[in-house]
Order: structure tokens, then C-alpha cells, then sequence
């Protein structure tokens, strides 16, 4: 099935309900998962930047869209990632997922975000008083990946 | 000789001091981890932060590859820590 | 940990955007997942009319919600399920889960949206030109349900 | 004897022509299961629809119930199809 894809790398902020509307038309969608990433804060955070990998984030993102596209029927992804200064509370990705079956669009939605924790070219540096801090890459985000190459989608 | 666009990211690009650099590997450097090798010979940071012991991750044309995926001619080759993003 | 919990049972359309609005606010929560329903369309439909229990509907959908309070550390969950007369495209449920984790606001939100199905007193019916027809449970939600009884939280 | 509130949902109050409805059963019914038994006897789509051929889910009070859960003197019971909602 031929999905509508959007992929963008931004510095802007992004805005869930036009995203959405973006997504929902026609009569053959039955869900919409929206998966909304915001930054925590912590004890002494100033910011959070993003520094990515420009050229290479695009296509990365793309790639994994049309990895979820292949796995699941799909009408639309939509995948946006911010770069830069972000501060605690702000939001950093979005990914929307339509379907006419909810089960795939929660399935693709995890799967997309999984894949973009280990796969895209971003990296945070926490920011505090004492200057910034990169942060190092989580064990359990490589095991969240894993669990799909093993699993059979059900 | 054979002329490659490498590129360095994050924590990484820090402790090297690079970011960017076009450089002239031997003819029969082939893979990231034959090009890993050489540029260790560098030695001081490109030899520590290259070792392996700090994992680290290679694209080669702006895809994720393996240590022992081939490199094409002019290839540009990106070193970088694991991601953090999301 | 405390959950803000809404439930709405109503026969007015929903905002998706007021609805994330009012439960993203503090910088502990990392993750908000959204599901909406909308209504398919299918040849020679007209309308979908939904049916509920008053009082029941209400009390099954914060059982719901509790039940995922107590299986993941959610900080918000949002419930709203419209009843009346709804045309193909029209949005239908709105759930949405806010935690500090991805993986608990998607799977509470999974989870949420399975129960539903099954436990809380709906009934479509599909009207079309020779009138109204009682859509007949599936299989294929009892058994979403049911995953959530054997399966460990991973 | 005791006094229960009945209601009827969907295609269930549609088959039976009855939408709610305060009947005084014998005293010795104390589930869902004999209950149902007792509407059958009315005969006719009573006897037809609760015969278990096709699903039906019981509330009592207003939360799901199974055919051997007690019911409370003056319990609302609500006898209705499998679930669609969503």
C-alpha cells in the first residue's frame, strides 16, 4: 500500500493538531497513533541540544518509514524531529501513524520510534551549569529494536 | 591512493578536535575497519577513541554499515558514537 | 503514582489538540501517545450509530483507566468515546496516556484502547439505505484483550 | 420473591421488544444463570435469544458480571450482545 509520507528535521516547534488533520482524510482510515516526545527535565538542566547528522537524518528517517511501510498497511507516516537548544518540557519528535487497523498503527508507531532511538543520526548534550554533557546511547533502546527483529508481527 | 570525505560527530568529533577532513587512504584500505586501523596510527586521541573500548558506529554515503562493508572510491565515511535522539 | 484521569462519554466531536494540551504540563513527562478512532466508510454506508449503557459506560472506562494506572506509571490518561449519529471520517475515540517512559504511554494506551473494545457497553450500528444493522463483536479484539492477561509487561 | 431492575441493550432489547422493565423473581434466584433461565420460560424470542446460541454478556449493577456472580437483592441486571464500541 502506497502511504503519505512526511519526514522533516527542523529547529522549529511542530504542531500535533495540523499534523493530524494533514493525515485524516478519506473514509478508509480507522486509527491515527501520535507518538509525542518531550524533553525531561533533571536536576540542574538548563537545555538539551540536538546536533544530527545533516543529510544522512533525512534519509535515515525515511528509510525506517518505508521499513514500517513494508510491515504494516499503512495510509500515512509522518516523522518530525527537532535539532538544536530544547528546553525541559518541550517538544522533540513526533511521529503519526495512520491505518485503517489500529493494531498497525500502534505497531508501526513503536516500531518507527524504536528505530529512530537507534538508528537516526541525532545526539543530545545535556546542558547545565558546568557546560554541556553528551549523553550515552541506552541499553534498553537497542533491546526495544531487537525485540522486532525477532518478532513476527502479529 | 584513493581520496575519502570522513566526517565526525558528537562526543566523538570533541575528543578528536575534527569534524570534517578529506584525506588520502592506501590504495588497499577497503572497509571501515581497515580505515579505523589506519587512522589509528595517528595516534594520542584517534587511537584511544578508536580502539573500541567507547563503542562507536560507522555510515558510509550517509547509510549505516558494518566494519567490514566495502568503501567505494570517494565514499563519504562518517564516524559517530551511538545515536541519542528521540 | 497519581494519574490524571478524565473519562467522557458524549455525543459532541473531540479535540485532539485541547486534549494533549491539558496533559502535557511539568517536565517529568517524556512521552505522550495519542489513539483516535475514526469512522471507515463502506459501500452504500450512510452513518454509524453508537449506542451505550449510561452510568455503566462511564464506570467500565475509569475501571479501564485504573487498571492501566496500576500496570504502568502514567501520569494522565484521557478517555472520550462519542455516542449518536456518526458519519464515515468522523472521529470516534480519543485516548491519550502521558508517562516519563515511551514504552508505558504506548503500551497503556494498547491496553486501554483493547479493553474498550471488549469490556465497555457500546454497540455500532451501521445504518445504510435499508436501515440499521447491529455490527456483530470480533474475534480478533477478544483475543487483543486477551494477549494482555498472559503477557508479562516487558 | 425479590424485585430486580432489568434492562436490555442493542439487538438484544430490539429482538425482545423490551428496553427496561422491574420484575419480582422467586426468591431462590441468585445468578445470572438462573435468571436467564427464568426469562425463558416466557417463551418465544425470551426462550430463542437467551438460549446461548448467540453471545450475550450479563452486568450486575453496572459492572460485568459471569452466570454464577450473585446478584443483590434490587440489582439492576443488564442482559446485552458482546461489546462493539470504539
Amino acid at each position: 500500500m502506497d502511504a503519505q509520507v512526511r519526514i522533516s528535521v527542523q529547529e522549529a516547534d511542530f504542531d500535533l493538531t495540523a499534523e493530524y488533520a494533514a493525515l485524516r482524510h478519506g473514509e478508509q482510515i480507522g486509527a491515527i497513533v501520535s507518538f509525542c516526545g518531550l524533553v525531561r527535565g533533571w536536576d540542574g538542566g538548563v537545555a538539551m541540544r540536538l546536533e544530527h547528522y545533516p543529510g544522512m537524518t533525512e534519509r535515515a528517517l525515511l528509510q525506517i518509514a518505508h521499513q514500517a511501510q513494508a510491515r504494516w498497511p499503512l495510509t500515512g507516516i509522518t516523522i518530525i524531529h527537532r535539532v538544536g537548544e530544547l528546553h525541559p518540557g518541550a517538544q522533540i519528535v513526533l511521529v503519526l501513524t495512520a491505518s485503517a487497523h489500529r493494531r498497525a498503527a500502534y505497531q508501526a508507531n513503536e516500531f518507527i520510534m524504536d528505530y529512530l532511538k537507534t538508528e537516526a543520526p541525532f545526539w543530545k548534550q545535556e546542558v547545565d551549569a558546568t557546560g554541556g554533557h553528551w549523553v550515552d546511547a541506552r541499553e534498553t533502546d537497542q533491546r526495544a529494536r531487537q525485540r522486532w527483529e525477532a518478532e513476527y508481527d502479529g | 591512493m584513493k581520496t575519502l570525505e570522513l566526517r565526525y560527530f558528537a562526543r566523538l568529533r570533541d575528543a578528536l578536535g575534527c569534524q570534517a577532513e578529506r584525506v588520502d587512504v592506501p590504495a588497499d584500505i577497503d572497509t571501515p575497519r581497515q580505515l579505523i586501523a589506519w587512522l589509528r596510527q595517528r595516534g594520542g586521541a584517534w587511537d584511544s577513541e578508536l580502539s573500541g573500548q567507547r563503542p562507536f558506529r560507522v555510515a558510509i554515503n550517509q547509510d549505516m554499515s558494518q566494519l567490514d562493508d566495502p568503501i567505494p572510491p570517494g565514499a563519504e565515511v562518517a564516524i559517530f558514537p551511538p545515536v541519542t535522539g528521540g
